[in-house]
């Protein structure tokens, strides 16, 4: 550590460089990257609109990958039931799975770091009150819970990243607070009380950011968490509506088809859900190699 | 300790309070059992017997006290649907589900931590990575999909193991559980592994975790200066360390396992394990509120247990927590 | 009248301990009544100090961990309010001023830490540790700042252009100086100095030491420095307070503690520091640990270890009183007829 | 007297991503028993990383990449892990700098003791706890038998360094390697723990290498002083002369800047610069860039050169510069 | 009449509860002969009482163990059962000729447990779905000698027969009013069907042993495990892995597997249950989720022009369903009953599959640029029901119907049906009493709760000249006479479309090679219906 080092060294580059030395989850951050592009640009790559039932005939319904549709292009990876082509399906069912996913996951953050924070600073009857909250939510299983909320609002996408940012949130504001806890005993945070800074200032500038690298591997695995978790959901009839499917739905429609033969329909969305997982666990455990402090490197 | 019981009695009890007036609004708003039960040729005069047999003509805040009432008397309903009183039900579906998520949390431990130990040990190793990425398979794979695979390859495909439900029992205690006979752990073994998959993962990436976080640690050194075998450091100094997270996620797991995560219900359903998952999601959709009531409420109370055992534990594991609370 | 001590503690304690809820006060409460009394839990890390420090003084505060002086020099730098007593800066009381007069206050009292590297912001740059108060508090303008904070940086020893860089790619010796320009930019006319050098290398400690020097000279500041090192306390002080378990038991001008120790818990510490002129000799010790703040020792609390404890001193706390001309110590030894 | 351990060119290196990181490099000592040996060093100067290297504890990226460490005739640095092992805890013994992070905190003393017992020795439990109360109450713990089942954290600092101390001393080895062990600990506390240290190195005979960056407890102790930096022993004789008359530069300066050494309320005489990083070490002596009598001579690596009864590794001596 | 009236089945997809092979195959792994048969159903028996809830499972379930005065072939024709024969005595009184049989105790079967069912089915404590509606037409019972019984009606009833094909006889020795309970724990599950009760394990199993006294052709099975498995793909896996020998409601999605399956046997029949699409009657106004072509409002509700309606039939290719969406498991219809049905009326063919008129008739009703509208439907209670509606709405895309489809669990679903929220949304009904006057009653009669006509009337249709002709059927005792009528009735109402029928399921059960199951119209799937093929 030293100071002679001409490169202005930020900690974000420090971080960017061990991030690398990783080449597994280099290439989890390529895939997902590649994946994120996918799902964002899907109405420019696919060949059809699946959520356009115009646009969908049965009768082209069930075929084989490769087969030429009624209109002339090809499903290069079939069609499910509806005579929904499954690439197209598939860009889509991600454009979905990953904003539910990353939505989900960065509301309920910012929610969760919120409170965790004002539990942490404020302390006595505003922590426990917050805490209780945290404690009511964590000892619900979650799934019961989106199922009830979904059971209430109904199907819909932003209802279900509503499902999921009331089941998540809890799990950041403890994190949070946990690591508050910590640091706000630490010297620099002394060292900013002392210089009469606005107490908003200490926390926000001071403290939050001190808090976010567990956020961070947190916020990966709930991302992946809340994809498999509209996953079940669609499985169980709740979750997305049925003419705009999700990954999961997808899933979840093609599995009824798996003892007779037409695999594609749940195989590769499944294995579209599978990569996406993966690539975000990949880039997940990595960061928290990087950021764990425990971790002699 | 004694004031931490109190305090998650207490805690408890607000959390059911909470719960059930939650349930009774959630369910209200929802919908009406009687339309889904009733049947549609039934007429107005049936129709009203019914709805006032069931008590649902009375407004929502009394029939939540009248449940209040008879909660208090040990009461918590009969189901609307079987006729049978909603905890007899289930107490009757709980045996089930607890040893499936008994076997599966067994099933973590006993394949999750000598997994993420090899893993933690050697981290970049061939097998190290291998068991790390497949870890991550576990976290992934939605485990309907994994369930049916397991089907169809180990009963369909091979044979050698029955495809769904519980096979035979054993009384014990006057319960019946499957865990006692052969047939009976042939039956759980596939809905076992997939549940546990998950658990399995996670207790795995702990392990592995605790264990690259305790081998730098100064007394896992002294230790090897004392001269001791690897394998001593290893089992003694580092396991006993790193059990103390793994104890506690375990204990955890097994609550919301019990408590009917994504995965139970999934595996129930897909197993026909006549387990309390599959009962709640039946009762949701057909708004059997008494059951539903009467499940949350004792998976509050199992949860505020398991936190009790799992705070043993950890005493029992930690020394440091242990002599504090007992002085 | 001469002017108010810039800093004087009257009777200041501190106390930790954990708040009860009912939950925890019930089962207490039973407990009592079932004969077994609850354990105390509550720390006195403080009790009842009193002390004045005059401008442009030196002042020593040595002790062994656990004896309260860190919780002190929290105190005055108004990080940590007491819970009894009254700490008054200029002869005012901190804890009544408000608004511009208490941030003032505030601002005029400085610390600088122990750890240079929790001490630090590991996410802020060089510039906006030393700058954020200042412009914050509005001491200089946007405009001005970047030739002012060129002269912050230059004053504690830093090369200005190191201004963009993040903590971690400071040595330890550069970062307690990045600290010390963060307490100097507000201008400050007293430094708390919380084992200041204790994490330092040897030959980095002497760097920073002669800075302390330096900027004393240069400012016209007044330290309280808060060490367990007599060396350094030694070399730095123009008087010396010793503390033991929460209470102060000597003080007087340096000179004095180290010719004249009065205190048995003064002259065993002097005996034991190891010093760089005492060749190869056989090392005695006084016996006994420091005992739990949890559970001080009654009376005195040095009387388990003390070489010429007497009966009272089990019983009666020994009144903190003057020997000499500026020189205090409480010790019952003192009150023996002569 | 022959020497209980003969350190010879002893280079351990790091192999990291970001390159070689020359933690220890040539370094040669010795020390005989009944002897201290203090190991002078700022942080990063490679003193902890010899002691590990003398027992054999230098994990990977590291290795020992060169030269020998001779304890009874045999090579340590050619031993198989297995035979390593038989003489670590046994013969040669280690204690560490932080008494909180050394024991085990899930094990109880007793535990730690036994296994430390048994790994070496083919006695019973009994016996085995038998030794280990008799090494506790050697220590000065009171009431060791009762003491024996409390876990650490029933200890306090200054106990668990006992305790520590205990342990290393229960077989009673040739050479023991403290690597700042009283650092930690309040100076009524440190003063018992070297009072107990010094004692059983006298009346053992055992070998004592004191690893510290705290000069004043050096020569109160030492028998001999190695002052280390970078990576090199700069200075190694007799402790009186080295501290007494002090060669080289870096000595100079560090003894120099010890408070207690300068006049009361006057600078300090100090070293200038910063301790070098060792991946970016400059050719040559290393501590030229903070010399004040460095010159082009000193681009080159100065030998190893015995000089005033010590070896010394300077090109422009004080004595010569002055 | 009804004897399969449409019950409401319980729990996830309404696909029947089956048998799973039993555990002593699965412990053997040996193959049973004429042993232990696993039949797979695909919802829970919810009670073991016969009279606690009209259940379709639980009726499966109850035939073993249960028998009516009166019951049903596999085609669904009725036939004698404990009654050996019965005649109108006059227009208000039946009299009911019992057989001499005994119950499972062994007490004999007299009129006195005729009497004393029929007295205790509306006394069942908490039953959220009462048998009542099947006896509530019988005002009085009259003992004549112990086989023979007199049931009095307040008017003339020419379905009773039909009704009491629902009600399980039980022994007046279990005394007044026997407990729930008592029957699921097996000391009140006494009837005289072919098999006893042995165990029940809600939500799992059903133990039963065959009852060596029965009176009817000898079951093959000594013993039958009757299990659930809710879950489609699994009920299919059981079988496939030989855990079962039978399954009911086989998923349409396997079957293309299943017919070129040599492990296994399907056995199919077009039952008398149909797939429809209510339409909203009941506004006069805009209707909730009709809008025009650009989301305007409409002031009247355009479903209540018959071109509209019929615009919507037309524009389905119902064939087209079959064949993808439905896998063969059905057949297209225009009408609630299968073909050869009592009361099927010959000239109701299904609607064709006509666009181009369907766009005529729609501009012909001034919606030449189409409308917007929404098909609501369950997705966890008909087979396919949520591919169903998604299908039509590409359909009506293609006749300038922009359609949104929304699909919901059905406890919200029939909520929302209830409060007449939706415009358009697809139900099924199934017909047990095989016969038109069921649908008549209960969908197509004008909504009058109070009268129990028009209960599940859920689209508010109302046709003074179709109420007119169902009271006249209600009052024809004979049965030629009364199939005229109700055929009129039903054309009548049909050609009005007051709901867009889609096809009739099919009634589907697959069992391992060297098995065979007469396939029944009413769903039930019986043991005593599994034989060794040939």
């Amino acid at each position: 550590m030293s100071a002679t080092i001409a490169r202005e060294e930020t900690p974000f580059r420090r971080f960017v460089s061990e991030f690398a030395a990783s080449r597994l989850a280099l290439l989890g951050l390529v895939v997902f990257v590649v994946i994120a592009l996918l799902a964002i640009f899907a109405s420019l790559i696919a060949p059809q609109n699946p959520y356009d039932l115009a646009q969908l005939d049965i009768m082209d319904g069930r075929l084989p990958p490769g087969s030429k549709s009624m209109v002339g292009y090809t499903y290069i990876l079939g069609t499910d039931d509806q005579g929904r082509d499954m690439f197209s399906g598939m860009l889509y069912g991600l454009r979905i799975s990953l904003a539910v996913g990353v939505g989900s996951a960065l509301f309920a953050a910012v929610v969760g770091t919120s409170l965790g924070l004002l539990a942490a600073w404020l302390g006595g009857r505003a922590d426990s009150a917050i805490m209780r909250l945290v404690d009511l939510q964590l000892s619900f299983p979650s799934i019961l819970v989106a199922l009830m909320i979904l059971a209430m609002l109904g199907k819909g996408v932003m209802n279900v990243l509503l499902a999921l940012v009331i089941v998540e949130w809890a799990y950041y504001a403890r994190n949070v607070r946990a690591t508050a806890m910590v640091e706000r005993q630490r010297e620099y945070i002394e060292a900013a009380e002392c210089l009469a800074l606005p107490r908003w200032r200490i926390m926000f500038r001071h403290l939050l950011p001190n808090c976010l690298p567990p956020l961070i591997v947190i916020a990966t695995q709930q991302v992946a968490r809340a994809i498999a978790l509209e996953a079940t959901l669609s499985f169980l009839g709740l979750g997305v509506p049925i003419t705009e499917p999700s990954l999961g739905l997808l899933i979840a429609n093609g599995y009824q088809y798996m003892l007779s033969g037409k695999y594609w329909i749940s195989f590769y969305p499944g294995i579209a859900l599978l990569v996406t997982i993966m690539s975000i666990n990949l880039v997940g455990d990595q960061l928290r190699d990087v950021l764990n402090p425990r971790l002699q490197r | 300790m004694i004031a931490w019981s109190i305090r998650r009695l207490v805690q408890a009890c607000f959390v059911v309070l909470a719960m059930t007036v939650i349930v009774f609004v959630g369910v209200h708003v929802i919908g009406n059992p009687v339309d889904i039960l009733i049947s549609p040729e039934a007429d107005q005069a049936e129709r009203a017997r019914i709805i006032s047999n069931l008590g649902l003509d009375q407004p929502l805040w009394r029939q939540y006290g009248y449940f209040l009432y008879d909660a208090l008397h040990g009461d918590l309903g009969r189901s609307f649907v079987f006729n049978e009183p909603a905890l007899k039900l289930i107490a009757q579906r709980m045996p089930a589900t607890l040893e499936l998520a008994v076997t599966a949390v067994l099933f973590a431990m006993f394949l999750g931590v000598p997994l993420g130990l090899y893993a933690g040990l050697k981290p970049d190793g061939f097998l190290g990575r291998a068991i790390m990425a497949g870890s991550i398979l576990g976290f992934s794979l939605p485990s309907f999909w994994v369930g049916l695979m397991l089907i169809m390859v180990f009963a369909v495909q091979l044979g050698w193991l029955p495809s769904t439900g519980r096979g035979q029992t054993e009384t014990l205690f006057g319960v019946p559980w499957s865990f006692l006979t052969v047939d009976g752990l042939r039956h759980m073994l596939m809905p076992a592994v997939n549940l546990a998959l998950f658990n399995i993962s996670l207790v795995l990436r702990l392990t592995r975790a605790g264990v690259r976080e305790t081998l730098p640690m100064d007394f896992v050194k002294f230790a090897r200066a004392k001269g001791l075998s690897p394998a001593r450091v290893i089992f003694v100094h580092v396991l006993k360390n790193i059990m103390i997270p793994v104890v506690t996620v375990l204990g955890l797991e097994l609550g919301s396992t019990i408590a009917f995560i994504a995965f139970a219900v999934v595996t129930e359903s897909v197993f026909a394990w006549p387990g309390m998952g599959k009962l709640i999601i039946d009762s949701i959709n057909v708004l059997d509120r008494p059951v539903i009531v009467a499940y949350l409420m004792m998976i509050v109370l199992l949860f505020v247990a398991i936190n009790l055992v799992v705070d043993i534990l950890y005493m029992l594991l930690d020394p440091r927590v242990r002599l504090e609370r007992k002085s | 009248m001469t002017e108010p001590p810039i800093i004087e503690l009257r009777g200041v304690s501190k106390r930790f301990g954990p708040t009860y809820d009912a939950a925890a006060r019930l089962t207490r409460s039973i407990a009592s009544r079932m004969g077994s009394p609850p354990r105390n839990e509550t720390v006195r890390a403080v009790d009842t100090v009193s002390m004045t420090i005059q401008r442009g003084e030196v002042v020593g505060l040595v002790g062994e961990s656990g004896c309260g002086k860190s919780t002190i020099g929290r105190m005055v730098a108004g990080i940590m309010p007491p819970s009894e007593g009254q700490i008054l800066f200029k002869g005012r009381d901190i804890a009544r001023l408000s608004g511009r007069d208490g941030k003032d206050a505030k601002l005029k009292v400085q610390m600088i830490f122990q750890d240079p590297y929790a001490s630090l912001n590991p996410r802020l740059r060089v510039a906006d540790i030393v700058g954020e108060a200042p412009l914050t508090h509005g001491l200089v303008s946007r405009a001005n700042f970047d030739t002012w904070l060129d002269a912050q940086l230059h004053r504690a020893g830093l090369d200005p252009s190191f201004k963009r860089r993040y903590p971690h790619q400071f040595s330890g010796g550069q970062r307690q100086r990045i600290g010390i320009a963060r307490a100097l930019a507000v201008q400050p006319e007293f430094l708390v100095c919380d084992e200041a050098v204790a994490a330092l290398d040897v030959s980095i400690q002497a760097q920073i030491l002669n800075l302390f020097m330096d900027l004393r000279r240069d400012l016209d500041l007044t330290y309280l420095f808060i060490s367990h090192d007599l060396g350094v306390v030694e070399h730095l002080s123009d008087r010396v307070l010793i503390m033991y378990l929460g209470r102060i038991v000597e003080e007087a001008p340096t000179e004095e503690v180290f010719s004249h120790a009065n205190h048995p818990y003064t002259r065993a510490l002097l005996a034991e520091v190891p010093r760089i002129d005492a060749r190869k000799h056989r090392f005695t010790a006084i016996t006994g640990e420091i005992p739990s703040p949890l559970n001080p020792p009654a009376g005195c609390h040095f009387h388990p270890r003390c070489p010429h404890a007497m009966p009272r001193c089990a019983v009666d706390a020994p009144a903190f009183r003057e020997i000499a001309p500026d020189h205090h110590s409480a010790c019952h030894l003192n009150e023996v007829p002569a | 007297m022959n020497a209980t351990v003969e350190v010879r060119n002893l280079r351990t290196h790091f192999f990291t991503r970001a390159g070689v990181v020359k933690a220890v490099d040539d370094v040669s000592f010795s020390v005989s028993g009944g002897q201290v040996l203090g190991l002078v060093g700022e942080s990063g100067s490679g003193k902890t990383v010899t002691g590990f290297s003398i027992i054999g504890l230098v994990d990977p990226p590291g290795r020992i990449a060169g030269g020998s460490i001779w304890y009874q005739g045999q090579d340590l640095a050619k031993l198989s892990e297995r035979e390593m092992r038989s003489l670590r805890g046994n013969r040669i013994a280690m204690i560490f700098q932080d008494p909180m992070m050394t024991l085990n905190p899930v094990l109880r003393i007793d535990t730690q003791m036994i296994e430390t017992v048994l790994a070496h020795a083919r006695v019973s439990r009994e016996e085995a706890r038998r030794r280990s109360r008799d090494a506790l109450g050697m220590v000065g713990i009171p009431s060791p038998d009762e003491r024996l089942r409390a876990y650490p954290h029933q200890f306090s600092g200054g106990m668990r360094q006992r305790v520590a101390i205990a342990i290393a001393l229960l077989h009673n080895p040739d050479l023991l390697i403290a690597d700042e062990p009283t650092t930690a600990l309040d100076v009524t506390i440190q003063a018992q723990i070297l009072a107990e240290v010094q004692k059983l190195a006298v009346e053992h005979g055992t070998a004592l290498i004191w690893i510290t960056h705290d000069l004043s407890v050096i020569a109160g102790l030492a028998d001999q002083i190695a002052v280390m930096y970078a990576g090199r022993i700069v200075e190694f004789g007799d402790a009186t002369t080295v501290l007494d008359r002090p060669l080289h530069p870096y000595t100079h300066g560090l003894i120099g800047s010890v408070p207690s050494r300068n006049k009361r309320g006057e600078r300090l005489r100090q070293i200038p610069g910063m301790t070098p990083n060792l991946l970016s070490l400059p050719a040559g002596c290393a501590f030229r860039m903070r010399c004040a009598h460095a010159d082009v001579a000193c681009e080159a690596e100065p030998p190893v050169e015995p000089r005033d009864g010590r070896d010394l590794r300077c090109c422009h001596p004080m004595d010569q510069a002055a | 009449m009804a004897m399969f009236g449409a019950r409401v089945i319980w729990g996830t997809k309404m696909r029947p509860s089956f048998r799973m092979l039993s555990f002593v195959i699965c412990l053997t792994l040996g193959r049973a002969h004429g042993q232990t048969l696993g039949i797979a159903s695909s919802a829970p028996v919810t009670s073991i009482d016969p009279h606690y809830h009209t259940f379709a499972p639980n009726d499966s379930f109850g035939a073993h163990v249960y028998e009516r005065l009166v019951t049903r072939n596999a085609a669904g024709d009725m036939i004698p059962a404990l009654a050996v024969s019965w005649k109108v005595r006059d227009d208000r009184t039946w009299e009911f000729t019992l057989r001499d049989v005994k119950f499972h105790d062994g007490t004999p079967f007299t009129a006195e447990d005729v009497a004393y069912t029929l007295n205790r089915v509306p006394r069942v404590k908490n039953s959220p779905a009462s048998f009542s509606i099947y006896t509530k037409a019988v005002t009085g019972t009259e003992i004549v000698d112990p086989h023979t019984i007199l049931l009095h009606t307040a008017g003339p009833y020419p379905l009773l027969p039909n009704d009491l094909g629902n009600i399980f006889i039980i022994p007046h020795t279990l005394g007044p009013d026997p407990a729930t309970e008592d029957f699921n724990s097996g000391k009140n599950a006494i009837g005289t069907g072919p098999y006893r009760f042995v165990s029940y394990n809600p939500g799992d199993r059903i133990e039963m042993e065959r009852s060596d006294d029965y009176w009817g052709p000898k079951p093959y099975w000594k013993h039958v495990s009757y299990r659930i498995i809710s879950n489609d793909a699994s009920r299919t896996a059981a079988l496939l892995a030989g855990d079962v020998g039978i399954i009911e409601f086989v998923p349409p999605t396997d079957l293309p597997a299943l017919r070129k399956d040599s492990r296994v046997t399907l056995s199919e029949v077009v039952s008398n249950r149909s797939i429809y699409l209510w339409l909203d009657h009941a506004h006069d106004g805009p209707s909730p989720l009709v809008t025009g072509p650009n989301g305007e409002v409409l002031a009247r509700n355009p479903l209540k022009d018959l071109r509209v309606r019929q615009a919507l039939s037309l524009a389905i290719n119902r064939q087209a369903i079959v064949d993808r969406v439905m896998e063969n498991a059905a057949i297209p219809t225009g009408q609630y009953l299968r073909p050869g049905s009592y009361s099927y009326v010959p000239d109701l063919p299904p609607t064709p599959y006509q666009p181009d008129r369907a766009k005529a008739l729609l501009a012909e009703a001034g919606f030449p640029k189409g409308l917007r509208v929404t098909i609501n439907g369950p997705n966890d209670r008909y087979v396919n029901d949520a591919k169903i509606i998604q299908a039509v709405a590409q359909m009506w895309q293609r006749i300038g119907v922009r359609t949104t489809v929304e699909a919901m669990p059905w406890n919200t679903y029939v909520a929302r049906a209830g409060k007449l929220e939706f415009s358009i949304f697809l139900l099924g009904w199934g017909v047990g009493s095989g016969e038109g006057l069921n649908p008549l009653r209960a969908q197509l009669a004008t909504w009058n709760p109070a009268r129990g006509l028009g209960t599940a009337n859920r689209g508010r249709y109302s046709n003074p000249a179709v109420d007119a002709l169902i009271d006249q059927a209600m009052g024809t005792m004979d049965d030629g006479a009364r199939e005229k009528i109700i055929q009129k009735a039903m054309k009548l109402a049909m050609d009005d479309v007051p709901v867009i029928e889609l096809h009739l399921q099919k009634n589907i059960w697959a069992t391992r090679k060297g098995l065979e199951y007469e396939p029944r119209v009413d769903e039930a799937t019986l043991a005593m219906g599994v034989r060794e093929s040939k």
